[in-house]
């Protein structure tokens, strides 16, 4: 059943990617990166990762794509613009570097394996004791206590520069 | 299926939607498809990230959670970029912005 | 006052007061720069003053000096120190700052503050370059007066200034970078022969270098400074850069920034490279160069229109002189070098100011515009003459004695190249006194000219301190001559002794970190006083 | 006789005309309306520096020292071994240089004090007149080279301020120009003789060279040759001799009073007196010797020839002083130093006599030209004319200084001029003697042209202005009279035995001291020639052709007046050019247009080509090529600044490719 549903999240996240760069309609764009976006959250839950999985989904098909959704309505790019996609050399270019990167990563990750690696997942043993969020949140509060302090300083920081940006000119 | 031939898929998977993000900004010229190859670059990262996790060490996770923070700071500063720079030209094709070529 | 002069710190007082003042110049009004600037340049001036009579002649040590760790990972320090070489440099330098000052009043009407804290900032660069005796610590005061004069030349300069400045900065740049080089090798070098890593002056003089990797070392440093001083054929940036300079920019630039080009030579390039140094190819080229330079400069100023190109050219053929006295290698020769570095300080810049003094009020500088000024202007037409003398090298002023010596001492060495020389000083009054003609005496034709008005208060008391030293200087060289003689023979000593091969390899066992020229030979030197102690 | 003789207040004859130069200056700027400051001023400190000389003359007569006297003052430039001190040399020739100059240079200062009334310069003329002083003493007191060269060098200084005195004409202040520059090429020629001087002696002071050099210097070797010949450079270009002597006459620009003092009386001696003081040197070397005689033979009769054909008073004398300072160096060419010091003496009176008579009678012309209106050149003789009755003073004045230097028995010129053809006579100098006597005769001719121009015939100078010529002031035929007086007694400070004349000695007995050095190097040098003999080279003793020149100078006198004075010239603004031969010697032989050709103008191509084509092409044209190479590799480069972002990470990616690729595979 995991393999399973492990295949079929990998073939929608890959297809959908595909499509949300192929498609000339920057709606149909976003809505095939969100269905990429949801594939990703259950492959996290299969990699044992809920709370990530979760975070996934309501913060990035939730909340970002949302955003990219109203600026396209906004700019009222509803309609492909002509030329967007650009043919020829370039997709064969594109195309060329995606292959060489899959293979290049796939050498690395695929030979380089380590035979320490344990044959189950390292973070049961965590997860049965602590449960999913429990995991998370106690190294989160604790060793990156800072770091975590700092992104809330950071997300401020776009909020006003975004606000600043977005903000029409006074003639 | 045991871990390390799930990994092994995984990190594969994160290869491949990675690709795909990077032909994506290659070919597409609507700054806001380019913006959502990016994120999609990310995300593949994002899964590597996880499959490490799960074979070192919650720590994986934790980056993964603040990647995710900081790309909605980027999406929100980037897409405010985008509207102002769309206020200007009145269009968001990468071809047009020009200014900063010498 | 004895405390103060026969201390450590009067160098470093002397540094830091200009950078505090620049503080103050960017802190203060846009009105107030200017008085801002002129007080903290004449207090240098007034603490550097008595350096003069408290100074110990007869000793070629370092005096008042500091050595302090700045990076010791790489044996960096903070070491600086005058000799009498120095201080006559260091004196050039706060008798002119002040006079520049005062010569920019009524030239800089906008940016003043940025303008006046650029001209201090520029200030502590020279002086560092004066004094420093560690490599590093030269180089990076080298290279922070290069900033403030490209700002001066590009923003308060003429219509071409953007251009010049460029130029200015190019030419300089490259020098220095392979001086840098240089000096990365030579510390290199040191490190393997000690095991020490030292940018100190008085270790790396004591470094063995082959005599083939001393030239190539001597090429890089010698350029750097050939460029600065600057020798045929490196001279074309001059020109441009003191015809768009504001006066005080040119000012400066004849008058302390050309003298670093010859102090590198003096301080570094000779004593660290001494076979190099006394090569014969080495030797013959500089002293060609220098030889054409006089000739040649003083050529091509006879036919230009611009008053201040020519002055920029005659700038090349002084600066050819004290090549030629320099490289002469005898007491006279070096002395009349460095004499003649002061006299030209004061006398072209004294010509730069009165050109500025009359462009200021016709906003041109071609020579043809004038004529008859001596009618309307008659201290500014006295005082064009009298500095004019001292630029062709009259006797009885300053010009005189420097060129003197120099031909002299010269002579003994290469009586053609000198006899050559020689013919430059009729060249001299070839375009010297065409323009001061064409200035001052001839008919009053322009009616634009009629009106201008005499010298006003400040222009002359700019002036006549400037005056007064081409006639001291002229008269009574003897004190400057004094205040030179001991480190001028240490360093013939220093460079005659060394570039023989039984002495060029040194042990490591000389290398401590001491601050002296330590003079070889017999000489009986005077056992430095520890402290640097008040003369005798 | 051996007593030291104490100079009496050394510092003081300097200091005066020193300050007078300094207050006048002042006074220039302060005081500008103010005549009598620079009136007071101005003369008397040259005439106290004048009657502090004379009382040294008396102390020095009472002492007669052998040895200079020297009175170091401080010290100069001191560098290894060379060590040049401020220093005075008090010795008979010094004083007596001293005198002259201060002597005359007084009597000028008087007369400028009339001549310059209405001049706005005023202070500032008698400020440069006596820095100019101030300067001639340093250069005839000097105790060695060096100093000397600042008064060498200052003299002509103040030449060229007082040349170029009136710089609102372009003329006057290139001739300033010119004589600057010409002077420089003979002070190039002083330097390097000073260079020679000390890396042969290791010294400049002149006493310790002089008593040196016999040991020190092969004679008639090549280093003392190229010593003197450099040192007569100097000389060439201060005391205008061939090839520099064109800057001279161009110097008539300035005010009369200086053509009388620095370019006929003081400053272009100064070449005479180098030679003179530099004897021991000179004696050394035979080849630069007759050098120094040629040249000035040759100059002394190309000047004279000149001098037959010009029209402006002024050039005619400054010809004339070319030609006689030829005369002085035949004299110290040939060895007879004191000859050459004697006509000095006696030129100098009435060289400046004739000036200063010249310049009565320009100011003269000028008052009068301003009272009737009419404009010309108040310099040129073809204006002048029958001015004997209007101006009595002035031209019987004017007179004696022509019989003088017609070399016309018993005046001053007669003795001196007679002693240097004499001399050159018995020394076997055949062709000099010979022309020297021909310029004699020439000087005679030209000088009688001038003074029946300017003073007999019928008045010239135009409508209604003879009413308004009269005699000039007292202070300004005063100076007139004393220097008649002058160039009447000047002479007979020395009457050879020879002549059925009481025998005077007192010139050559005064200078024996500081000669006899050079002429017993002389003598050892010629030892073969053996003793001069005692005849001219066609046979006949002193007294025959003393009298013979004598009379010759008279006749051509007479003759000149007999042809001239019946001629009608017409004023300068009618007559017609010079034709043939006249126009050749009326161009001066075009040796300034040959000059203009063959030096002035080449060099100003050369000059503009270095700066065009050199400058701004060949080292320009490098550096802005590199930075074309520069600019050429920067557009290259730039051209993958595409701004587009899809191609920066195509470039990014095939980057990290390469990278992770060489760690996979």
């Amino acid at each position: 059943m995991t393999d399973f549903l492990f295949f079929l999240f990998s073939a929608m996240a890959v297809l959908s990617a595909i499509f949300m760069v192929m498609q000339s309609n920057p709606v149909a764009s976003v809505l095939y990166l969100v269905v990429t976006f949801f594939s990703l959250s259950g492959l996290f839950v299969i990699l044992d990762a809920h709370f990530i999985a979760a975070v996934q989904v309501i913060v990035y098909a939730g909340a970002i794509m949302v955003l990219f959704l109203f600026v396209i309505m906004l700019l009222n790019l509803g309609s492909a613009e002509v030329g967007d996609l650009r043919r020829g050399l370039s997709q064969l270019l594109a195309g060329s570097v995606a292959v060489a990167l899959v293979a290049v990563f796939a050498r690395l990750f695929l030979v380089e394996t380590d035979p320490a690696v344990p044959e189950a997942s390292a973070l049961d043993p965590l997860l049965e004791a602590q449960g999913a969020v429990a995991a998370v949140a106690e190294p989160l509060f604790t060793r990156y206590l800072v770091a975590f302090e700092v992104t809330s300083v950071l997300l401020l920081v776009a909020v006003v520069g975004a606000v600043v940006l977005a903000r029409r000119r006074a003639p | 299926m045991n871990a390390g031939y799930l990994a092994d898929l995984a990190l594969v998977l994160s290869a491949v939607l990675f690709a795909i993000g990077v032909g994506g900004v290659l070919v597409r010229r609507n700054a806001i498809i380019v913006f959502m190859c990016v994120e999609l670059m990310l995300n593949a990262v994002n899964l590597s990230l996880v499959t490490f996790s799960r074979l070192h060490g919650i720590d994986g996770q934790i980056i993964v959670f603040f990647v995710i923070s900081v790309a909605a700071a980027e999406a929100a500063v980037g897409l405010a970029l985008i509207l102002a720079i769309f206020r200007h030209y009145e269009t968001v094709d990468l071809e047009a912005f020009r200014r900063l070529r010498w | 006052m004895e405390a103060l002069y026969g201390s450590h710190w009067i160098l470093t007082l002397l540094l830091a007061i200009p950078l505090v003042g620049a503080v103050a110049c960017v802190a203060g009004g846009e009105g107030r720069a200017r008085w801002t600037a002129l007080l903290t340049t004449l207090l240098v001036l007034a603490l550097s003053l008595p350096l003069f009579w408290t100074f110990r002649i007869g000793t070629a040590e370092f005096q008042n000096a500091v050595s302090l760790p700045w990076i010791e990972r790489w044996g960096i320090r903070y070491a600086i120190g005058m000799d009498g070489i120095s201080l006559l440099m260091i004196l050039l330098t706060t008798v002119i700052m002040p006079i520049s000052i005062a010569g920019s009043f009524s030239y800089i009407k906008t940016k003043e503050r940025a303008f006046y804290a650029s001209m201090l900032v520029l200030m502590t660069g020279m002086l560092g370059v004066f004094v420093a005796l560690d490599l590093f610590l030269f180089y990076v005061f080298w290279e922070i007066m290069l900033i403030p004069m490209y700002l001066i030349i590009g923003i308060w300069g003429g219509k071409r200034r953007i251009y010049s400045a460029v130029k200015f900065f190019l030419f300089t740049a490259a020098g220095s970078l392979l001086m840098l080089v240089a000096i990365v090798v030579l510390v290199y070098l040191h490190q393997q022969q000690t095991g020490v890593s030292s940018f100190v002056y008085a270790d790396l003089i004591q470094t063995s270098i082959a005599p083939g990797l001393q030239l190539l070392l001597f090429a890089a440093f010698g350029l750097a400074f050939a460029i600065k001083v600057p020798l045929f054929p490196f001279h074309t940036w001059l020109p441009d850069a003191h015809v768009e300079a504001p006066t005080a920019g040119s000012v400066i630039l004849a008058g302390i920034l050309l003298k670093m080009g010859v102090y590198g030579f003096l301080r570094f390039a000779m004593p660290l490279f001494p076979v190099a140094a006394t090569s014969l190819p080495v030797i013959g080229t500089i002293v060609l160069l220098g030889l054409v330079g006089i000739i040649y400069a003083a050529w091509v100023a006879a036919v230009q229109p611009d008053a201040k190109k020519l002055i920029a050219y005659t700038s090349v053929a002084h600066l050819g002189f004290v090549m030629v006295g320099l490289f002469a290698l005898n007491s006279q020769g070096v002395s009349g070098a460095i004499l003649q570095m002061v006299n030209h300080g004061i006398s072209t810049g004294a010509l730069f100011l009165l050109v500025g003094m009359i462009y200021e009020r016709r906003h041109t500088r071609l020579i043809a515009d004038f004529g008859g000024l001596a009618k309307v202007m008659p201290f500014f037409a006295f005082a064009l003459t009298v500095v004019a003398l001292s630029s062709i090298g009259l006797p009885g002023t300053n010009g005189f004695v420097g060129e003197f010596l120099i031909l002299v001492g010269a002579f003994q060495r290469y009586p053609l190249v000198a006899v050559l020389a020689t013919t430059g000083v009729v060249f001299a009054a070839a375009y010297m006194l065409p323009m001061v003609q064409r200035i001052i005496l001839n008919p009053l034709t322009q009616e634009e000219n009629r009106e201008l008005d005499d010298l006003n208060a400040r222009e002359r008391w700019i002036l006549w301190p400037l005056l007064a030293l081409i006639l001291l200087i002229g008269v009574f060289p003897q004190p400057f001559l004094d205040r030179m003689s001991a480190s001028v023979d240490g360093l013939i000593e220093n460079v005659q002794t060394r570039r023989l091969p039984s002495q060029a390899s040194r042990g490591p066992d000389l290398g401590a970190n001491e601050l002296r020229l330590a003079p070889t030979g017999e000489r009986a030197i005077p056992e430095p006083d520890p402290d640097g102690g008040v003369g005798p | 006789m051996n007593e030291a003789f104490q100079p009496i207040l050394p510092g003081l004859i300097l200091g005066l005309p020193l300050l007078g130069a300094v207050l006048n200056g002042i006074g220039a700027f302060a005081w500008r309306d103010s005549k009598t400051i620079p009136s007071l001023v101005g003369p008397l400190t040259v005439l106290a520096a004048f009657a502090i000389g004379v009382a040294n003359l008396l102390a020095m007569r009472a002492v007669m020292p052998h040895e200079p006297a020297l009175v170091p003052l401080w010290t100069w430039m001191r560098s290894g071994e060379l060590d040049i001190s401020v220093m005075l040399m008090f010795d008979q020739l010094s004083l007596l240089m001293t005198l002259v100059v201060t002597g005359v240079g007084g009597i000028i200062h008087v007369y400028s004090v009339g001549y310059m009334r209405d001049d706005p310069g005023y202070s500032r003329y008698f400020a440069y007149l006596n820095l100019f002083i101030f300067f001639m003493l340093i250069l005839v007191l000097s105790a060695n080279y060096p100093l000397m060269f600042v008064g060498w060098e200052g003299v002509g200084l103040c030449s060229y301020l007082l040349i170029g005195f009136w710089y609102e004409n372009r003329e006057y202040s290139d001739a300033g120009k010119k004589a600057f520059i010409v002077n420089r090429i003979g002070d190039f020629g002083f330097l390097v003789a000073m260079f020679l001087l000390f890396s042969t002696f290791g010294t400049l002071d002149m006493p310790a060279i002089f008593r040196e050099a016999p040991e020190r210097l092969l004679a008639d070797g090549a280093l003392v040759t190229a010593i003197t010949l450099f040192l007569f450079l100097g000389c060439v270009g201060k005391s205008a001799q061939i090839p520099l002597y064109v800057w001279l006459p161009d110097a008539m620009a300035g005010p009369t009073p200086v053509s009388a003092l620095i370019h006929a009386a003081t400053m272009v001696t100064a070449g005479v007196y180098l030679v003179a003081r530099s004897g021991v040197l000179f004696a050394l070397a035979p080849v630069s010797q007759a050098v120094v005689a040629s040249v000035g033979a040759a100059t002394a009769l190309l000047a004279a020839t000149i001098a037959l054909q010009q029209f402006d008073i002024k050039k005619v004398l400054a010809y004339s002083t070319i030609s006689q300072l030829g005369y002085m160096f035949v004299a110290v060419g040939i060895g007879a130093y004191t000859a050459g010091i004697f006509h000095l003496m006696t030129h100098a009176f009435f060289k400046a006599l004739l000036f200063l008579g010249a310049g009565a009678v320009i100011h003269a012309v000028h008052d009068a030209w301003a009272a009737t209106g009419a404009h010309g050149d108040p310099n040129d003789m073809r204006n002048h004319g029958g001015l004997r009755r209007l101006m009595p003073v002035t031209g019987t004045t004017m007179w004696i200084g022509t019989l003088a230097i017609a070399g016309v028995i018993p005046f001053a010129g007669f003795f001196s001029k007679d002693e240097i053809i004499w001399q050159a006579g018995v020394r076997g100098y055949a062709v000099l003697w010979a022309l020297a006597l021909v310029v004699a005769l020439l000087t005679a001719g030209y000088m009688t042209r001038l003074m029946v121009m300017t003073f007999h015939g019928e008045n010239r100078s135009g409508e209604g202005a003879g009413s308004h010529l009269h005699e000039v002031g007292a202070v300004m035929w005063m100076p007139l009279a004393i220097l008649a007086a002058l160039s009447v007694v000047g002479g007979w400070v020395q009457i050879p035995d020879a002549l059925p004349l009481p025998h005077v000695d007192l010139l050559h007995s005064w200078l024996e001291p500081v000669f006899e050095p050079a002429l017993l190097v002389a003598a050892g040098v010629a030892g073969q020639h053996g003793e001069a003999s005692h005849t001219a080279p066609l046979g006949g003793g002193e007294a025959l052709w003393a009298a013979l020149s004598t009379t010759l100078a008279v006749i051509v006198i007479l003759l000149v007046y007999r042809g001239l004075a019946a001629r009608r010239y017409r004023p300068a603004a009618e007559a017609a050019e010079p034709t043939g031969f006249r126009a050749v010697l009326y161009h001066k032989w075009y040796v300034d247009e040959l000059y203009d050709r063959l030096v002035v103008r080449p060099l100003l191509a050369l000059w503009r080509g270095c700066w065009r084509i050199v400058d701004d092409r060949i080292i320009d044209g490098t550096v802005n090529g590199l930075a074309g190479v520069a600019r050429l590799a920067g557009w290259t480069g730039s051209q993958l600044q595409s701004g587009r972002v899809a191609t920066y990470l195509l470039v990014f990616m095939i980057g990290a490719l390469i990278i992770l690729g060489s760690l996979a595979f």
